[in-house]
C-alpha cells in the first residue's frame, strides 16, 4: 500500500471520553504534520479512528478489528489500565503495536506496547519526597485518596511502603476510596479536615478526571487551604482544571512529567502547533487551547515510532520494536527523551506543579534529570527479581 | 529554623527601628530558591516599613513580576517600582513571581503579624485568626513576645480572649511545668481544631507526667466539644446531599411520576441546564463583567428555559406519540438521551466545561470551631426547598396542576371533559424538563459540567423518585432526605464505597416492606 | 402451637362462653349442630353442619371510614343467595373479604367449618374453590377468548403441570360447551381485549364455569347485559344451584326475582334485613334506603 | 341539535358502524338500543372523536365536527358520561367534578342541584375517586358530564351498576333536563324498561347499522323488547 | 362434578388447533441457521484461504459470537418482559456472574504463566493475598465451573426473586430494584477486596481445558458453541411460551389479580420464569467472557442492563425472534457505526431507537408482519 495506517483508539464517547478526545486530535495533529514533512519512508501516514466509548471489551474487540481487518501498523490509544489490559492480550496475539500515553501503576510489561506514561516511580513517589522536604510544606501525615479502582489501589500501596520506609507510621496514613464517578466530597472533605487535626497532613490524590471537580470545589468551599493541607494530585492536569474554580485551589499540586507553563522552545513549538490546529479544525474549546501530559507523552510516541520506523525501514512490528530502544526526542519538556534501551518506558523527568489562579501550573520543584522508569515497583514484594524486560516468547502464537 | 524565628522577633521592633526597603531585600524576597526567599522575607520585615508592608502584600497578592534582575509591582494593570514606587515600563518578557505554599504561608503571617497593632478591629480579628490557623510549632515559640505584647494592647475582650489562647498554645511548649499546666488548663475550653493538633503534638513530645495528665484532660474537653461539630457536620452534609438529591428527582417526579414517561433523557435535561448555566457565565464575563457575581441569578430562568423548551420539542416530536406505552418511552428517551451527549460533545466538546461559583457563594459561616456551612451548599438546600414549594404549590392547587394529574390519568376522558390535552402534556413535560434545568443549574456549583453529567445521576433519580412512591411528591422529599442522611452517616462509619452500596441494599429491603414506596397508594384507587 | 393460635383458641373460648351466658344457642352442645365424627381432609370442604360460608363479625375500615361494620352472614351448600343494597354498602368490599383481597380488621371468616379463608391467599382460595366475578370485567386482554378459557379450566395449577399441560378431549368438549353457552362460539380466536363490555361479562362467566368452583361469587353479572341476555343468565344460574353455592350481587330486581330464593339486603356494611324478595321489598327501611318510591 | 349523516367505522379490518344515521334534538330524548357488541359505545366514541370515522359527516349545533378534536367537540357543549364510568380515580370526588368544569372560566362553582341530585357526592367530596363504590363511580360520572350543563348529553349505559332509588332519580333528572328544552339527550341503554320510559325517540342497533327507529311511545307497539332479544 | 350447562350441541364450535414448536417455514429456517452456524462458519473461517472473497474473518468471527451470547440475554429478556411483563433493569449482573464464574476457571488455568509465577492469579499477588479466597475453591475444575455457571446465577435469582415476588414487588419498583441490586453488585465487584480483580477484573486468559484459547479452532469452536447454545434455548424458549405455562405467563402481564382468582399462585410462574431468564444470562455471559477475553464490572452497570431491554425492544417484545434480530441489529449497528462513523455514531444509533419506538412500535419484528400481510392482500 502506499500509505501506513495508524490506529487511533480513543474513547469519543462515554465516560472517558472527556480525557480521551483530545488524545485523538493530537494523533491526527501529530499525522497531519509528519504528513505535511513527507511521512514516513516517503509513505502518508492515514488514521483509522475507532470510538471504543469507554467500554472496555469494545477495546479489544476494536483493536481485533484495527488489527485484523484495518491492518494497521500501529496503535495509539487507551487510558485507563483496564482498557490497556483488556488490549493486551490482542496486541500479543496478533504482535501489534500499542503506545499507551498515560501515567499508570506499572505491574505490567510487554513486548507489544511502549509505554510512554510514567511509572509511579516517575511521578507518584517524586512528590511525596517533595511534600516530605521543607520546601514541600514537611508533611508527617498522609492521606491517599483515590477512586476506587487498581490504578490508585496500586499506588497507594506502594505509597505506603515507602512511606513507611521513611519511618511513617500506619496511623499517620489514611487510604480511602470513593467509587467511580463519586460526587459528594463532603464527608471526604470533613474527615481529611479531622484527620489533619493530628498534625502537618499532605493528600496525594489519585481521583479519576471525573470526580476531582466536586472534590476540588468541595475542598475549595470547606476553606482547606493548600498552605494548610496540600493536595497532590496524580491524574490533574490542565484539561481537568478547565472545569473548576481554581482561585481557591491556588497552591495546591500536581506531579507530571511535562506541564504546559513549562518554559522551553520545543514547549513553545508545541503548543503554537496544538492552538493551530484547534483553531484550524475548530475544535470546540480552541478559544483557550490546552497541552496537557498526556498529550505530550502521545506526541512523543508517535514522533519515536515514525524515528523508529524510518531507522528500522519497516513497519514490522518485530524491527520496529527493536529499532524503538534507545530512542530519542526533544521533548516539549524541555528534555531529550529516550526510550529505555529494554524496558519500553520513557526516562522521564519529574516536575511538581502549584495551580496558579488561572489554572495552569508554576513548576516548583523538578528532579534534576531524566528518571529510568521502574514498572516493576521494588516497593511491591518479589519484584526484585523480575526482569526489566519484556520476557520473550510471551504471546502465544497465531496463524 | 533560627530565620524563622527572627521574623516574629522582629515584627514587634517595627514600631521603633524602621529601615527603609531596600534593593537588596526586594531581590533576596523575589529571587531564588524558597527557603533563601523565606530567609529573606524574615530579615526585610524585621527592618520592614510601610513600604516593606507593602511589597509584601504585593508579593502576597501575586502582584509582583519580574523581569530580569528587576522586580515590578503591578496595580490596576500599571508598573511601578516597589522601591520609589515611580511607575514604569513593564518589559515583555516580564514574568510572574511564583509563590510555592512555604513562601505563600509566610507571606501570610508576616502580613499577619504587622496587622496584629493595626488600628482597624477587623484587621487584627482577621489576624488573630491567621495565626490562629497555623500550627506550626518553630513558629509558635518566636511568636510568644509578639502575641504577649499585642495582647497586652488589645482592649477588645473578645479578641483579647483569642489572643489568650494564642499565648496558652504556645507556652505549651514552655520549659516551665507550671505555666504549662496553666496553658493546658486554658485551652480546656477551646472550641478551636486548631488546639486540638497542638495539645497532640505536645503530648507526644511531654515527659512529665503530670502535665502529660493535664495534657489528656484538656484534649478529651477540646474533643467532646469538636465531637458536637463533627455530628452536625454530618447532619448537615446528609440534608445537602438530600436536597441535591431532591433537586435531581422533583423534574422526574413530574414526567415520570404524574406522566408515566421513564424518561432515560431526565439527566440530559440537567445537562442542558448546565450548559445553559454555563453560556449566562460565558455572556456575562463578556457583556457584564462588572456583574458577573450575580450571573447565577440571570442563570436560573434561562436553564429553566433552557430545558423547558427542549423538554417541550421532546414532548411535541417523540413522547407524544408514546403515552400509554410507558416501556416504550425507556427506548426513545434512550436514544433521546444518547444524542443530546453527543450534541453537547459536538458544540460544547467532549471536555467538561468550567462553571465558577459566584464569589457571594464561596466560603461559609463558621458555625462551630470545625464546623463551617459552605455557602455553595446552603444556597442549594434553600433552592431546593424553593423549587419544591413551588412545584406543590403548582401541583396541588392551580387548574394546570389538577388538569395536569386528569391528564395524566384518563387522557380521553379528560379530553371528553374539555382539556386541550395535548397542550397540557406539553406543558407538563416542559415543566418537568424545566424543573431538570433548575437542577443542572445547581448541580453546576457543586460538580462537573460535562457531556455525562446527566448520567450520573439517572439512576438516583430514579431511585429517589421510585423508593418515595410513584406520583407521591410527598414521597420523593422524604426518599431524597432519607437517603441523603442514610449516606452521609454509613459515609462517615464505612468508607464511600461500602455506604453507597448499602443503601443500595437498603433500598431493595425497603421495597419488600413498602412494595410501592414509602408513600404507597392504598386501597382501590391504587389498582385502578 | 404458636402464640397468635393460642390466643385466638381462648378468644373463640370467650365468645362462646358469653355467647351461653347471653342465652343464645343454649344448647347441650355448646350452640354445635350434632355431627358424627369422620375424617377431615384438608382442602376437602366440610359442608356437614350445613354451612358453606360462615362471615362473623366481620369489620374493615378505610382510612376511618367502616365499609363493613359487624358483618355476619352464612350460606347453604347448593344455596343461590342474592345480595343487594345500596351503592357503598359494602357488597363488593366483602367479596374482597371472602376472596383474601382485603383483610378484614376483625371477625372469621370460614369456608365450610374447617377453613379459616383469612389464613389463606388469593390463589389457595381459588383452588380451594371459590370463584369469582369482578364488578368490573376482568379478563386477560392480550389472550384470546380460548386461551382465557383454558386458562381457567379446573385442573392442576402447579408450574410443572402447566409446562406439560395438554387439552384432553374431556377438556375440549367442556370447554366447546362454554364457548357456546356464553354466545363466543365465533370469537374463539379473538383478543378478549377487543370484545365489547357485555360479551367480557359473558367470558368472565365463562372462565368461572370452566373453574368449576363450589362457591361463586358474582359481582353484577348482568350488569349491561340485555334483558334477554339477562334472563339466559338468570336460566344459567339456576341450573347451577343446587350442585353449587352462589353468592349474587345485582341491582337489577327482575333478575333477583327470576332466581331468588333469599335476599339479604346489606346498608352501611351491616345485614339491614332478609327473606325472601317480597318480604324485603315490603320492608320499608329497605324501600327507603334502596329501592325507593 | 345533532345530526349524523352516514359514517362509518372501522377497528382495524372489521368494518363497526355501517351508514349510520341519526339525529338528537332539543328537549328530547334519543335512546339508542341494541345487544352486546353491536357498536353502540363504538357509536357514541365517533360522536366524541375518540375514534376516528372514515366517512361520514356529524353536524352539531350547525356545524360540522366530525374532524374536531374530543377537546373541542366537549367545549361546543357536549357532555359524555363513558361507559365503565372511567373516573379519575387518583383525583378526589372534588376534583373529578372540576375536570368537568375544565373548559369553564377559572372560577366557576360547582353547581350545587348536582350534590341534591347525588348526596353522597358530598359527603364524598375529599374521596379518591378510585376509592369509591362501582355505584358511586357511576354517579360520579354522571354528575361530572352535567356540571359544565352541556347543550347535548351523552349517556352510555348510565344506570349500570346503579341501586334502583338512584335509577329512578336519574330517570327523573333526565326527564327534567329534556323538559327544560335547552338540552338534548343521547341515551344509549340496556335496561328495557327505563328506557322506555324516558324515550322521546328510539333507535335500535344490530352489527352496526340501524334495524329500526321510531317514537318512544311506539316502541312496546312496535316490538322493540323482541329486537333486542335475539 | 362438571357443571351442566343448558345443553346445547358443542360439536360444531371449532377450537383452535394446538400448534407446533414451529412452522414448517420456521423449521426450515432453523435448520438454515443451524447449519450456516456449525458448517459454513467454519468452513469459510477455517479453510476457505484469507484473501478469498468468501473468508470469514477472524475479527467477524469473533464480533458474530459476541453478539450471539448478547442475543442470549435479549431471549432471556424476552421471556421475563416480553411474556410475563417484568422488566429488568439487573440482568446484566446474571450475565456477569456467568461471566466471572468461567473468568475464574480461565484464570486458574493460565497456572504459573502470570506475571508473578505464582499460584494465585496476578492481581491477587500484587495485593499480597497469600492463599485463595474460599469462592475460588472449585474454580480450578472444568466440571465444578459448569455447574456454577448455572447455579450462581439461578440461586442469585432464586432468592433475590422470592423475596421481591413473594413481597408481590411490581412494575418500576421492580425495575428499580433490580437496578440497584446490578449498581450495588457492580460497586462490591469494583472492590479489590471481594477477590475479584477489582475494576480489572480478569484478562488475559490463556488456556481452557488445558488447550490455548487464542488459536482459530478454538475460537472457531466457542463460536459453534454458543450458535448452538442460542438455537437450544430459542427452541426451548419457544416451547416454553407455547405450553400453558407460557399461557400463563401472559396471563400474570395482562391482569395479575385473575390470575390469582383463577387459582394459580403467581409466586412460582414468575420465580420460575426469572431463574430460568437468568441462567440463560449467565451461560451467555460464560460464554462471551473466553471469546471477548476480559470480564469486568463494567458489565454489571445499569447502562448495560438497560441495553438487554432496548434489544428486545428494537427486535419487537414478546416475539423470541425479534429481540435476537434485535441484538443482532443494534450491536451490529453499533460496530459498525463506531468505525465508519466514529464522531456521529450515536446520532445514529440515537435515531434508530427513536425511529423504532415511533414506527415500528412492535419492533422489526412487528414491520415484517406488517409487510407480510401487506404483501398478502
Ligand atoms: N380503599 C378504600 N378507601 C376508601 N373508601 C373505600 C375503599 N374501598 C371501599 N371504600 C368505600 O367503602 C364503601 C363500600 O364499597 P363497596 O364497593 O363495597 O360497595 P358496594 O356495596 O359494592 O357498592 P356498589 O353497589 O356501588 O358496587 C363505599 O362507600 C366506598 O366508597
Ligand atoms: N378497540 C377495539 N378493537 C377492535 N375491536 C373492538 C374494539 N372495541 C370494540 N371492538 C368491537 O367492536 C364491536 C362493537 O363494540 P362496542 O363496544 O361498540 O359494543 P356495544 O354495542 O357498546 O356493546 P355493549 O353493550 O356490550 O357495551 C364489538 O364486536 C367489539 O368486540
Ligand atoms: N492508568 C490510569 N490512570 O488508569
Ligand atoms: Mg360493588
Ligand atoms: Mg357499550
Amino acid at each position: 500500500a502506499d500509505t501506513i495506517k495508524v490506529g487511533i483508539l480513543h474513547s469519543l464517547s462515554g465516560t472517558m471520553a472527556i480525557s480521551e478526545t483530545t488524545l485523538k486530535d493530537t494523533v491526527l495533529m501529530a499525522i497531519d504534520e509528519i504528513n505535511a514533512k513527507g511521512g514516513v519512508m516517503g509513505k502518508k501516514l492515514e488514521p483509522v479512528v475507532v470510538d471504543p466509548a469507554s467500554n472496555w471489551p469494545l477495546f479489544a474487540e476494536k483493536t481485533k478489528q484495527l488489527l485484523g481487518q484495518d491492518k494497521v501498523s500501529v496503535i495509539f490509544g487507551c487510558w485507563t489500565s483496564v482498557s490497556r489490559k483488556s488490549v493486551l492480550p490482542v496486541v500479543e496475539e496478533m504482535n501489534g503495536l500499542l503506545f499507551y500515553p498515560v501515567q499508570y501503576e506499572g505491574e505490567e510489561l510487554s513486548k507489544n506496547v511502549f509505554y510512554t506514561g510514567a511509572a509511579p516511580n516517575q511521578q507518584a513517589i517524586p512528590a511525596v519526597d517533595y511534600l516530605m522536604s521543607k520546601a514541600g510544606g514537611g508533611a508527617k501525615r498522609w492521606v491517599l485518596l483515590g477512586t476506587d479502582y487498581v490504578y490508585p489501589r496500586t499506588t497507594n500501596k506502594i505509597l505506603r511502603a515507602y512511606l513507611k520506609s521513611k519511618g511513617v507510621k500506619d496511623t499517620d496514613i489514611d487510604e480511602k476510596y470513593t467509587p467511580f464517578g463519586h460526587s459528594d466530597y463532603q464527608t471526604i472533605v470533613a474527615d481529611v479536615k479531622k484527620f489533619s487535626q493530628g498534625g502537618k497532613t499532605a493528600v496525594v490524590s489519585t481521583i479519576n478526571g471525573d470526580s476531582n471537580v466536586p472534590f476540588y470545589k468541595e475542598l475549595g468551599n470547606a476553606g482547606l487551604k493548600a498552605k494548610d493541607v496540600p493536595v497532590v494530585a496524580f491524574s490533574v492536569g490542565e484539561e481537568e482544571l478547565r472545569g473548576v474554580d481554581t482561585k481557591p485551589l491556588v497552591g495546591h499540586l500536581a506531579a507530571w512529567n511535562y506541564f504546559q507553563s513549562i518554559k522551553s522552545p520545543a514547549n513553545t513549538e508545541f503548543i503554537k502547533k496544538w492552538s493551530a490546529y484547534a483553531k484550524a479544525k475548530k475544535l470546540p474549546g480552541s478559544d483557550k487551547p490546552l497541552t496537557n501530559d498526556p498529550m505530550e507523552a502521545t506526541y512523543i510516541g508517535i514522533n519515536m515510532w515514525k524515528q523508529a520506523v524510518e531507522k528500522a525501514k519497516s513497519t514490522d512490528t518485530d524491527k520496529v520494536i527493536a529499532a524503538m530502544a534507545g530512542q530519542t526526542f526533544n521533548a516539549p519538556s524541555g528534555i531529550v527523551s529516550k526510550m529505555d534501551e529494554k524496558n519500553h518506558h520513557l526516562h522521564k523527568s519529574v516536575f511538581i506543579g502549584e495551580i496558579k489562579a488561572d489554572g495552569q501550573f508554576n513548576v516548583v520543584w523538578k528532579t534534576p534529570g531524566p528518571v529510568k522508569a521502574k514498572p516493576w515497583s521494588p516497593y511491591i514484594e518479589g519484584n526484585d527479581k523480575k526482569p526489566d524486560e519484556p520476557v520473550k516468547g510471551t504471546s502465544v502464537a497465531t496463524k | 529554623m533560627m530565620f524563622r524565628k527572627l521574623l516574629f522577633f522582629a515584627i514587634v521592633l517595627i514600631a521603633s527601628r524602621a529601615h527603609a526597603l531596600s534593593a537588596d531585600e526586594v531581590k533576596g524576597m523575589t529571587f531564588g530558591e524558597t527557603e533563601a526567599r523565606v530567609e529573606a522575607l524574615a530579615r526585610a520585615a524585621a527592618n520592614g516599613d510601610e513600604k516593606t508592608a507593602a511589597f509584601i502584600q504585593a508579593l502576597s497578592d501575586d502582584a509582583v513580576k519580574t523581569s530580569g534582575e528587576k522586580a515590578f509591582v503591578i496595580k490596576d494593570g500599571k508598573a511601578f517600582d516597589p522601591l520609589t514606587d515611580a511607575e514604569l515600563p513593564l518589559p515583555a518578557d516580564a514574568e510572574d513571581v511564583i509563590n510555592p505554599n512555604l513562601m505563600r504561608s509566610e507571606l501570610d503571617n508576616a502580613l499577619a503579624a504587622l496587622k496584629l497593632f493595626s488600628k482597624d478591629e477587623r484587621l487584627r480579628a482577621a489576624a488573630i485568626k491567621t495565626l490562629a490557623g497555623n500550627n506550626d510549632k518553630d513558629v509558635d515559640e518566636a511568636r510568644l513576645p509578639l502575641i504577649e505584647k499585642a495582647y497586652a494592647a488589645e482592649t477588645v475582650p473578645g479578641l483579647k480572649s483569642q489572643l489568650e489562647m494564642l499565648r496558652a498554645a504556645i507556652l505549651l511548649g514552655s520549659s516551665d511545668k507550671a505555666k504549662r499546666l496553666e496553658a493546658a488548663a486554658q485551652l480546656s475550653a477551646s472550641k478551636n481544631p486548631n488546639t486540638k493538633t497542638v495539645l497532640i503534638e505536645r503530648l507526644a513530645s511531654e515527659s512529665d507526667a503530670d502535665v502529660k495528665v493535664a495534657l489528656q484532660a484538656a484534649l478529651s474537653k477540646v474533643e467532646a466539644s469538636l465531637a458536637w461539630g463533627d455530628k452536625l457536620g454530618a447532619i448537615f452534609s446528609g440534608i445537602s446531599l438530600g436536597s441535591i438529591l431532591l433537586l435531581v428527582a422533583l423534574g422526574l417526579a413530574i414526567t415520570y411520576g404524574l406522566m408515566g414517561v421513564i424518561n432515560m433523557a431526565h439527566g440530559e435535561l440537567m445537562m442542558i441546564g448546565a450548559y445553559a448555566t454555563y453560556v449566562v457565565q460565558g455572556l456575562f464575563q463578556k457583556y457584564l463583567p462588572g456583574a458577573f457575581d450575580w450571573y447565577l441569578l440571570a442563570a436560573v430562568p434561562v436553564a429553566f428555559m433552557a430545558s423547558a423548551l427542549m423538554g417541550a420539542a421532546l414532548e411535541r416530536s417523540v413522547i407524544r406519540f408514546l403515552y400509554g406505552r410507558p416501556l416504550e418511552t425507556l427506548l426513545a428517551t434512550w436514544g433521546i438521551s444518547l444524542m443530546l451527549q453527543q450534541l453537547v460533545r459536538s458544540i460544547f466538546g467532549a471536555q467538561n466545561v468550567g462553571v465558577e461559583n459566584p464569589v457571594w457563594m464561596s466560603g461559609g459561616v463558621q458555625v462551630l470551631g470545625n464546623l463551617s456551612l459552605p455557602y455553595n451548599r446552603l444556597v442549594i438546600i434553600v433552592f431546593a426547598a424553593a423549587v419544591l414549594l413551588g412545584m406543590a404549590w403548582l401541583i396541588s392547587k392551580t387548574r394546570l396542576g389538577l388538569f395536569v394529574r386528569g391528564v395524566t390519568q384518563n387522557r380521553p376522558i379528560a379530553s371528553c371533559m374539555g382539556v386541550n390535552t395535548a397542550r397540557i402534556d406539553t406543558y407538563a413535560f416542559a415543566l418537568g424538563s424545566g424543573i431538570a434545568g433548575l437542577a443542572g443549574c445547581a448541580l453546576s456549583q457543586v460538580g462537573n459540567v460535562g457531556p455525562d453529567l446527566g448520567q450520573g445521576y439517572i439512576v438516583d433519580s430514579f431511585m429517589v423518585v421510585v423508593l418515595g412512591g410513584v406520583g407521591q411528591l410527598a414521597g420523593t422529599v422524604y426518599a431524597a432526605m432519607g437517603l441523603g442522611i442514610l449516606n452521609k452517616f454509613l459515609e462517615g462509619w464505612t468508607g464511600a464505597v461500602l455506604a453507597k452500596i448499602a443503601v443500595l441494599v437498603f433500598i431493595i429491603i425497603f421495597i419488600q416492606k413498602r412494595p410501592q414506596g414509602i408513600f404507597a397508594m392504598k386501597g382501590r384507587s391504587a389498582e385502578a | 402451637m404458636t402464640p397468635d393460635l393460642l390466643e385466638q383458641g381462648a378468644r373463640r373460648i370467650e365468645e362462646r362462653m358469653a355467647l351461653l351466658a347471653a342465652g343464645k344457642n343454649n344448647t347441650e352442645s355448646g350452640g354445635r349442630n350434632a355431627s358424627t365424627g369422620r375424617v377431615v381432609e384438608s382442602g376437602e370442604v366440610d359442608v356437614t353442619h350445613g354451612r358453606i360460608l360462615y362471615l362473623e363479625d366481620v369489620s374493615v375500615s378505610f382510612d376511618g371510614f367502616k365499609a363493613i361494620n359487624k358483618l355476619s352472614l352464612d350460606i347453604a351448600p347448593g344455596e343461590l343467595r342474592c345480595i343487594i343494597g345500596p351503592n357503598g354498602a359494602g357488597k363488593t368490599t366483602m367479596m374482597d373479604i371472602i376472596t383474601g383481597k382485603t383483610r378484614p380488621d376483625e371477625g372469621t371468616v370460614f369456608f365450610g367449618s374447617t377453613i379459616d379463608l383469612l389464613r389463606h391467599k388469593e390463589a389457595e382460595i381459588a383452588q380451594l374453590g371459590i370463584g369469582r366475578k369482578f364488578q368490573k370485567p376482568t379478563v386477560f386482554e392480550q389472550l384470546t377468548v380460548f386461551e382465557n378459557l383454558e386458562l381457567a379450566l379446573k385442573t392442576n395449577k402447579g408450574v410443572k403441570s402447566s409446562m406439560f399441560f395438554r387439552l384432553d378431549s374431556a377438556q375440549s368438549d367442556r370447554l366447546a360447551e362454554v364457548l357456546v353457552t356464553i354466545h363466543l362460539a365465533d370469537s374463539v380466536n379473538r383478543m378478549a381485549g377487543n370484545l365489547s363490555h357485555g360479551q367480557k361479562q359473558w367470558l368472565e362467566i365463562g372462565m368461572l364455569l370452566m373453574q368449576d368452583p363450589k362457591l361463586l361469587l358474582l359481582d353484577e353479572p348482568v350488569a349491561g347485559m340485555t334483558d334477554e341476555e339477562t334472563a339466559r343468565t338468570a336460566e344459567l344460574f339456576l341450573t347451577l344451584k343446587g350442585k353449587h353455592s352462589l353468592m349474587v350481587v345485582e341491582h337489577d330486581m327482575s333478575f333477583i326475582k327470576t332466581i331468588s330464593e333469599i335476599v339479604t339486603v346489606l346498608c352501611d356494611g351491616s345485614v339491614l334485613a332478609q327473606g325472601t324478595l317480597d318480604q324485603v321489598q315490603a320492608d320499608e327501611r329497605v324501600i327507603e334506603v334502596y329501592l325507593g318510591r | 341539535m345533532l345530526n349524523v349523516k352516514n359514517i362509518n367505522q372501522y377497528y382495524g379490518g372489521s368494518h363497526i358502524l355501517r351508514d349510520v344515521s341519526l339525529q338528537s334534538h332539543l328537549g328530547k330524548v334519543t335512546v339508542l338500543l341494541g345487544r352486546n357488541g353491536v357498536g353502540k359505545t363504538t357509536l357514541l366514541k365517533s360522536l366524541m372523536g375518540l375514534v376516528p370515522i372514515k366517512t361520514g359527516t356529524i353536524e352539531f349545533d350547525g356545524r360540522p365536527i366530525q374532524n374536531a378534536t374530543p377537546y373541542e367537540r366537549a367545549r361546543a357543549g357536549i357532555g359524555f358520561v363513558p361507559q365503565g364510568r372511567e373516573i379519575f380515580a387518583r383525583l378526589t370526588v372534588e376534583e373529578n367534578l372540576r375536570m368537568g368544569l375544565a373548559y369553564k372560566s377559572a372560577g366557576t362553582p360547582i353547581p350545587a342541584e348536582l350534590y341534591e341530585l347525588f348526596p353522597v357526592l358530598k359527603q364524598m367530596l375529599g374521596r379518591r375517586g378510585g376509592d369509591l363504590s362501582g355505584g358511586q363511580q357511576q354517579q360520579l360520572a354522571i354528575a361530572r358530564a352535567l356540571a359544565a350543563k352541556p347543550k347535548l348529553l351523552i349517556l352510555d349505559e348510565p344506570t349500570e351498576g346503579i341501586q334502583p332509588s338512584i335509577i329512578k332519580d336519574i330517570g327523573r333528572v333526565i326527564r327534567m333536563l329534556a323538559d327544560r328544552g335547552d338540552m338534548a339527550i343521547l341515551l344509549v341503554e340496556q335496561y328495557y324498561d327505563f328506557a322506555q320510559d324516558l324515550a322521546d325517540d328510539y333507535l335500535v342497533m344490530e352489527r352496526g347499522e340501524f334495524i329500526a327507529r321510531g317514537q318512544g311511545k311506539d316502541m312496546e307497539a312496535n316490538g322493540v323488547r323482541q329486537l333486542v332479544a335475539i | 362434578m362438571t357443571m351442566k350447562t343448558p345443553s346445547t350441541p358443542a360439536n360444531f364450535v371449532l377450537l383452535p388447533s394446538k400448534g407446533t414448536l414451529l412452522t414448517r417455514s420456521g423449521w426450515s429456517a432453523f435448520i438454515t441457521a443451524l447449519i450456516a452456524v456449525c458448517a459454513l462458519a467454519p468452513v469459510l473461517n477455517l479453510w476457505v484461504p484469507e484473501g478469498n472473497a468468501l473468508h470469514m474473518s477472524t475479527y467477524a468471527v469473533a464480533l458474530l459470537g459476541k453478539i450471539m451470547c448478547y442475543a442470549i440475554c435479549a431471549l432471556a429478556m424476552d421471556l421475563i418482559w416480553g411474556y410475563t411483563g417484568i422488566l429488568s433493569l439487573g440482568h446484566g449482573v446474571f450475565f456477569a456472574l456467568g461471566g466471572y464464574t468461567m473468568g475464574m476457571y480461565l484464570m486458574r488455568q493460565i497456572g504459573r504463566d502470570g506475571n508473578y509465577k505464582s499460584d494465585l492469579p496476578d492481581f491477587m499477588v500484587f495485593l499480597d493475598w497469600k492463599t485463595l479466597p474460599w469462592h475460588w475453591t472449585f474454580s480450578d475444575s472444568f466440571i465444578a465451573t459448569l455447574i456454577l455457571i448455572v447455579a450462581v446465577p439461578g440461586l442469585v435469582a432464586l432468592v433475590f426473586g422470592y423475596f421481591a415476588f413473594r413481597s408481590r414487588i411490581k412494575g418500576v419498583y421492580f425495575s428499580i430494584i433490580t437496578q440497584a441490586m446490578t449498581f450495588a453488585a457492580m460497586l462490591l465487584f469494583f472492590r479489590n477486596e471481594t477477590g475479584f480483580g477489582g475494576n480489572n477484573g480478569f484478562t488475559d486468559f490463556k488456556r481452557i481445558l488445558n488447550i490455548p484459547i487464542a488459536t482459530p479452532s478454538m475460537r472457531m469452536l466457542l463460536f459453534v458453541m454458543t450458535g448452538l447454545t442460542l438455537l437450544g434455548f430459542f427452541l426451548f424458549a419457544k416451547w416454553l411460551v407455547g405450553s400453558k405455562f407460557g399461557r400463563v405467563l401472559q396471563a400474570i402481564r395482562d391482569a395479575e389479580t385473575r390470575v390469582m382468582f383463577s387459582g394459580y399462585n403467581p409466586l412460582g410462574y414468575k420465580l420460575t420464569i426469572w431463574v430460568i431468564s437468568a441462567i440463560m444470562c449467565g451461560v451467555a455471559g460464560a460464554l462471551y467472557v473466553p471469546q471477548v477475553g476480559i470480564i469486568n464490572p463494567g458489565e454489571m452497570s445499569p447502562a448495560n442492563s438497560i441495553e438487554i431491554a432496548i434489544w428486545a425492544a428494537v427486535g419487537g417484545r414478546a416475539s423470541l425472534i425479534g429481540p435476537i434480530l434485535g441484538a443482532f441489529i443494534v450491536n451490529g449497528a453499533k460496530s459498525w457505526l463506531t468505525v465508519a462513523y466514529p464522531e456521529f455514531w450515536l446520532y445514529f444509533l440515537g435515531a434508530l431507537f427513536i425511529g423504532v419506538t415511533l414506527f415500528l412500535p412492535d419492533g422489526v419484528v412487528g414491520l415484517v408482519k406488517k409487510l407480510r400481510q401487506g404483501g398478502e392482500k
